[in-house]
């Protein structure tokens, strides 16, 4: 590998893995921040009703509007708000970064199957990022239509003026397509490059979970290219795919098909988020017991169960809509499956701890909130299975506490341990620990503050995207824990900050890290800062699982690299 | 299973809306179970972690077990555990449900004594049609009240059909602990029956726009006596004999030609 | 390597035979779902032909066959979901 | 940055590239059925469909699918051609398999084009499906909609696989591939009959059901 690369090359079009990681990383922190604040003007809105945005929450972006959010830029706020945390924060993070940072380095590989590939995809998601933030310079505004963009509200004839909905749809077609491109490389890499004597048994648990999201992704993004190339031309030619009724001159199609096509991807979508965090855990879980993965072969299998399953249940997003009762009853029962291996590998993380010597590093207490946050979130989800239950629940409140105990808090807290647990090997130096320890604390208090008491007011009825709640006498009553949650998401966000300043600081103040500071076992903690391009000097020859802690047979440490033989080790 | 309400506390500290529904308490029944399954697993799993933190933090446990979990006992343990969890929630759960729903939500009433409502929502209101004194829609006694309104009598069971004027809405009744979708280019249905008098609110649960939020309607709930007398007190609509053409003729936004002839439910 | 010319040609032959053969079916007027059901399995039949023979999939290894047969099933089930929803109303 | 391939020979000889192409060739046929799924479940719930021969030109399109048979021969010929080495045959059978390309989609392009001007006799096609307007147009139906979306997905993978087929066959003039070199020329070919299979499932689907 040559060594003279002009910058244009290390920096901007770089085929290294490593940097395309890392540009994945800081698209994904800028829209986590963007997203947030936007949830932060939601959060406003939802406790005080039509009155002055503040000026600590920029209001005069409102100006137009005297100051306050008006319900048109309120569907847009919640409408992009999820749209950019799923689509632009979390998948770039945890898939983009992480997968491109981590997959190759563990198992051993030079580089990704295909780097060319790689950075397509990476200027293909940011072209998607510029169209997405393009549609916020519109006259009539972004997409206002909820991250579903059920038609036919999100059509011509739904009544939303304006061009967002295109540029929405636009936006997410190039993003899936930047997707569908990572995802054929991460796939085929994991497939194709593995070090000599990593079987896929052998690959660390982490590997496993990106991997296995990457083939959701490459299953089910193509199905929604679908959708959204019948709705773009039924925005744009005139098609009646999703319209039907007084709307549909001549017949028409069906709305339903768009939620049935839309859910076929959505519901894996969320698995698709919450894989690699699972892999993360059932990771990092065992290098800070010092102690191997509890059931190791079990929980990736576990896994591979999830995604079989993931695929069958989409109709539980649809019980309300006059799902036919043989559909309503498979698909509630195909979905309770779920639980049985989610909480088998739930289990077994538990089990992990269980006598194993707990180091409570930052990266460590991160990977314990999610076993909180997701039991939380995981156990909720049982409600919104049930036909009865959800029948009153859908559309609530309570649904929006499910999926942000699963998705904001446990991926949220999955990327923070991801970060923090990889920040060594991805700039060479350490993280604060005492400011990750206080972000670590603010955020778990108050997040559980802001998502618990979402579920509350969903159980009391409270439903969702709704512009002003006061609207109604039955929310009345529930106005005042609004305003707590309010306060409580603010609390977060502020925290947030925390770990922002740390991570920005440490890049340049930050201890220098040693090579291998968690004493891990897996290979990217055998190679020195900074990783060449090539990553490994030689392709190491794997020996070993990649939870070998705590071996009685390696003398003198309680860990043993992947490449080293257990026999001469120590 | 008798109301399980009396005798398990829920984990939810602002109560539902009140309950003034024949079946209600079914879907708070089957949300209780859940609550308290539920919150014994959480417990569980905090109760656990609290515990490992404390006894095998590096400090006082420095030396971890070497401990594969792969061994026979330790699949036995896990998937027994699995299917306890299985057990104890999913089926328990899945046969309320399944059994709720055959009793009540999917077992529509049929007979004399029922009402029959049709409802077509639109970007942001609610329109009702009653069939009127000879009980066919469509004919030129129906009764179309002012909208957003929607009286009901105690005590009866209630059908209401829906279809939309434009995109999805959905009926969500929060004192009912029900809501339905309306969809264009297909009639839905729900039932419910009241048990008590009184006003109620009637909201849309699913985004339909700009006004979505303040697309409300109000719900009366009245003696059968009082019901019947304020039914005809309304101006019956005179319909017109083209049912399919409902919306090109507008009067000041409001819907007039509408309706359909009443579907049987399967 | 082999050579696989004739395979190839008489590959062709029969795709070109089977389609004709389709278009003069659709001419006739036979019974709806027996015409349905002989050009689906018309249809399989060649796209097994192109997948076995032009793709080589004939040569790969077994993995990677069924591998790619996998996604079939589901599709299936996608197909058969949406189709019966769809169709289903609750009143008639 | 040659590594050697350790791990998984489960595939085979397989190579990395192949491997990667059927990824996709699965992924975009998911893409693909999920159209026609829509098409046959909005169809399914329609009271009503046109005869496929009514509207649409069956006998011209039946040549279509005859001449994309043909290119999928001429195509594997020419992977048959630079495996023998022979570089003559790879030039010329590619070329002729860009030409069928080329003329199926002149073929499709004037069947939409003689579609979207109309003319009386396709008026009275439509009317007698029940259509107004002598224009068969996207927005004509759900059965315009399902017709356009598919074929003209499929004219764009036509497309791009003549453009891709161009490119090799660039390369294959330059004598850059030869009998230890044909993987590329592979891989293309494997797209390229995809594309033929999948016309195979759109023309049952639209043209004769
Ligand atoms: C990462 C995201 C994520 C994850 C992991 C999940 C996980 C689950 N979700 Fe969730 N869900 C969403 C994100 C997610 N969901 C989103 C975004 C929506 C709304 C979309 C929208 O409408 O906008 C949604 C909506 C949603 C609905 C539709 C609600 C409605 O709109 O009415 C349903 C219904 O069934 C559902 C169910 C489930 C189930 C059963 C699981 C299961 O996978 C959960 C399995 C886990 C467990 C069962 C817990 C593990 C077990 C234990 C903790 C017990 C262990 C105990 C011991 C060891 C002692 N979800
Ligand atoms: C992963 C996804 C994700 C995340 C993280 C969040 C985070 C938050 N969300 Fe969001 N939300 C969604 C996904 C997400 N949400 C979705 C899909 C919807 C549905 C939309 C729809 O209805 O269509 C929704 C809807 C939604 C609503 C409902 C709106 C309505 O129905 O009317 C509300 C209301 O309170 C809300 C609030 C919040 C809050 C307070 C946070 C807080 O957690 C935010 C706190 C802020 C941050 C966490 C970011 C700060 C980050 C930094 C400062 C950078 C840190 C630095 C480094 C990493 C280096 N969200
Ligand atoms: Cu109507 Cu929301
Ligand atoms: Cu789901």
């Amino acid at each position: 590998m040559s060594e003279h690369q002009s910058v244009w090359r290390k920096y901007i079009f770089s085929l290294d893995h490593k940097m395309i990681g890392k540009q994945y990383l800081f698209l994904g922190i800028f829209f986590l921040l963007f997203g947030g604040f936007q949830a932060l003007l939601i959060r406003w809105q939802l406790a005080y009703p039509e009155q002055p945005v503040p000026w600590w929450l920029l209001g005069f972006l409102f100006k137009g509007s005297g100051g306050i959010i008006d319900p048109d830029m309120y569907n847009q706020l919640f409408t992009m708000h999820g749209t950019i945390m799923i689509f632009w924060a979390i998948t770039p993070i945890l898939i983009g970064a992480f997968g491109n940072y981590v997959i190759p380095l563990q198992i051993g590989a030079r580089d990704m199957a295909f780097p060319t590939l790689n950075m397509l995809s990476f200027w293909t998601m940011f072209l998607a990022s510029i169209v997405l933030l393009a549609s916020y310079f519109l006259p009539d505004g972004t997409a206002a239509g909820g991250w579903t963009s059920y038609p036919p509200l999100s059509l011509e004839e739904g009544g939303i003026p304006g061009h967002g909905q295109t540029y929405w749809t636009l936006a997410l077609t190039l993003a899936g397509t930047s997707t569908m491109m990572g995802a054929i490389n991460y796939v085929i890499t994991v497939i194709r490059m593995r070090a000599p004597g990593m079987t896929y048994f052998k690959m660390p648990l982490s590997v496993w979970g990106l991997w296995l999201t990457s083939i959701l992704n490459a299953i089910f993004v193509p199905v929604i290219a679908a959708g959204l190339i019948m709705l773009l031309l039924d925005r744009l030619l005139g098609t009646q795919f999703f319209l039907a009724g007084r709307l549909a001159a001549g017949g028409g199609g069906d709305p339903l098909l768009y939620q049935h096509v839309f859910w076929i991807f959505g519901h894996p979508e969320v698995y698709i988020l919450i894989l690699p965090v699972w892999g993360i855990v059932s990771e990092l879980l065992s290098v800070f017991s010092r102690k191997p993965a509890f059931g190791y072969k079990v929980t990736a299998i576990c896994m591979c169960t999830i995604v079989v399953l993931s695929s069958i249940v989409w109709g539980h997003h649809m019980y309300t809509t006059g799902m036919s009762p043989l559909l309503g009853k498979s698909f509630m029962f195909l979905t309770l499956l779920i639980s049985i291996p989610s909480s088998i590998f739930f289990f077994n993380w538990l089990l992990t701890l269980w006598k194993g010597s707990l180091h409570f590093k930052t990266p460590m207490l991160y990977t314990m909130a999610v076993i909180w946050v997701f039991a939380i979130g995981g156990l909720t989800g049982l409600y919104n299975a049930t036909v009865t239950a959800d029948i009153y629940l859908h559309d609530t409140m309570f649904v929006v506490g499910h999926f942000h105990y699963t998705m904001a808090a446990s991926v949220l807290f999955g990327g923070y341990a991801a970060i923090s647990y990889w920040y060594p090997k991805m700039f060479g130096r350490m993280m604060n620990p005492l400011m990750n320890r206080i972000h670590f604390w603010g955020t778990f208090i108050s997040l559980n503050l802001v998502f618990f008491n979402m579920m509350v007011l969903g159980y009391a009825g409270h439903h969702r995207r709704i512009y002003n709640p006061a609207e109604y006498d039955f929310i009345k009553p529930l106005m005042g824990l609004n305003e707590f949650i309010t306060y409580a998401a603010i609390v977060l966000g502020a925290f947030q900050f925390i770990y922002l300043f740390n991570f920005t600081w440490s890049m340049f103040k930050g201890p220098i890290a040693e090579k291998n500071p968690w004493k891990s076992n897996t290979l990217e903690w055998t190679v020195d800062y900074p990783v060449p391009h090539g990553n490994f000097a030689e392709i190491p020859q794997v020996y070993n699982g990649p939870n070998e802690y705590s071996n009685p047979k390696v003398k003198g440490q309680d860990w043993v690299p992947q490449s080293v033989q257990i026999e001469s080790a120590g | 299973m008798t109301n399980l309400k009396k005798w398990l506390p829920g984990i939810w500290f602002m109560d539902p809306p009140k309950d003034i529904s024949l079946d209600g308490y079914r879907i708070d029944n089957v949300i209780q179970y859940t609550d308290f399954v539920i919150t014994l697993y959480f417990g569980i799993v905090v109760a656990a972690l609290a515990f490992f933190v404390w006894k095998y933090n590096s400090r006082k446990h420095p030396k971890a077990a070497y401990e594969h979990g792969d061994k026979k006992k330790h699949l036995i343990m896990t998937v027994v555990m699995g299917m306890v969890v299985f057990l104890s929630i999913d089926v328990v759960i899945e046969t309320m449900s399944f059994r709720d729903l055959k009793e009540a939500f999917w077992n529509f009433p049929k007979g004399k004594d029922v009402l029959r409502i049709e409802a077509m929502p639109m970007q942001y209101a609610w329109n009702f049609r009653y069939a009127g004194e000879d009980e066919e829609f469509g004919t030129d006694d129906d009764v179309v009240p002012p909208q957003n309104i929607l009286n009901i009598p105690v005590n009866t069971p209630v059908v209401v059909q829906l279809t939309t004027y434009d995109v999805i809405h959905s009926f969500y009744l929060p004192n009912f602990r029900i809501k339905q979708d309306a969809t264009p280019g297909m009639v839905t249905a729900i039932w419910f029956q009241a048990t008590e008098t009184g006003e109620y609110e009637i909201a849309c649960a699913e985004l339909c726009g700009n006004g979505h939020f303040k697309m409300k309607g109000y719900l009366k709930v009245q003696s059968k006596e009082d019901f019947y007398t304020w039914l005809s007190e309304q101006e019956p609509e005179v319909t017109e004999d083209d049912w399919d053409d409902w919306g090109d003729d507008e009067d000041e936004g409001v819907p007039t030609k509408w309706g359909w002839p009443w579907k049987e439910v399967k | 390597m082999k050579d696989h010319k004739k395979d190839y040609f008489y590959n062709a032959a029969w795709l070109t035979i089977i389609t004709l053969f389709e278009v003069w079916i659709v001419g006739t007027n036979l019974d709806r779902i027996a015409m349905v059901t002989i050009l689906i399995a018309f249809t399989v039949t060649k796209m097994m032909l192109v997948a076995l023979i032009y793709m080589h999939l004939r040569y790969e290894t077994k993995l990677l066959r069924r591998l790619i047969v996998l996604p079939i099933p589901l599709a299936l089930f996608f197909l058969w979901g949406v189709v019966y929803d769809l169709s289903f109303n609750w009143t008639i | 940055m040659n590594q050697t391939l350790a791990a998984g020979k489960s595939f085979g000889t397989a190579t990395t590239g192949k491997l990667a192409m059927w990824l996709f060739l699965v992924m975009d046929a998911l893409t693909f059925i999920t159209i026609l799924i829509g098409g046959i479940a909005l169809r399914n719930a329609a009271p009503s469909w046109p005869q496929a021969d009514v509207i649409l030109n069956v006998p011209l399109t039946a040549f279509n699918t005859f001449l994309l048979i043909c290119t999928s021969f001429t195509m594997v010929m020419a992977l048959n051609g630079v495996q023998r080495n022979d570089q003559k045959s790879l030039v010329k059978y590619l070329g002729l398999t860009i030409l069928g390309g080329v003329v199926f989609l002149g073929i499709q392009v004037y069947e939409y084009y003689h579609f979207i001007a109309g003319n009386e006799s396709l008026g009275a096609a439509l009317s007698a499906s029940g259509f107004s307007g002598d224009k068969f147009l996207p927005s004509t139906g759900m059965y315009g909609a399902v017709f356009y979306t598919t074929t003209s997905f499929h004219g764009l993978h036509v497309l791009s696989g003549v453009i891709y087929l161009f490119v090799i066959f660039l390369q294959a003039k330059n004598g850059i591939y030869g009998s230890d070199n044909f993987d590329r020329v592979e891989i293309a070919g494997l797209f390229w009959h995809f594309v033929d299979l999948i016309w195979i499932l759109v023309f049952t689907i639209i043209y004769l059901l």
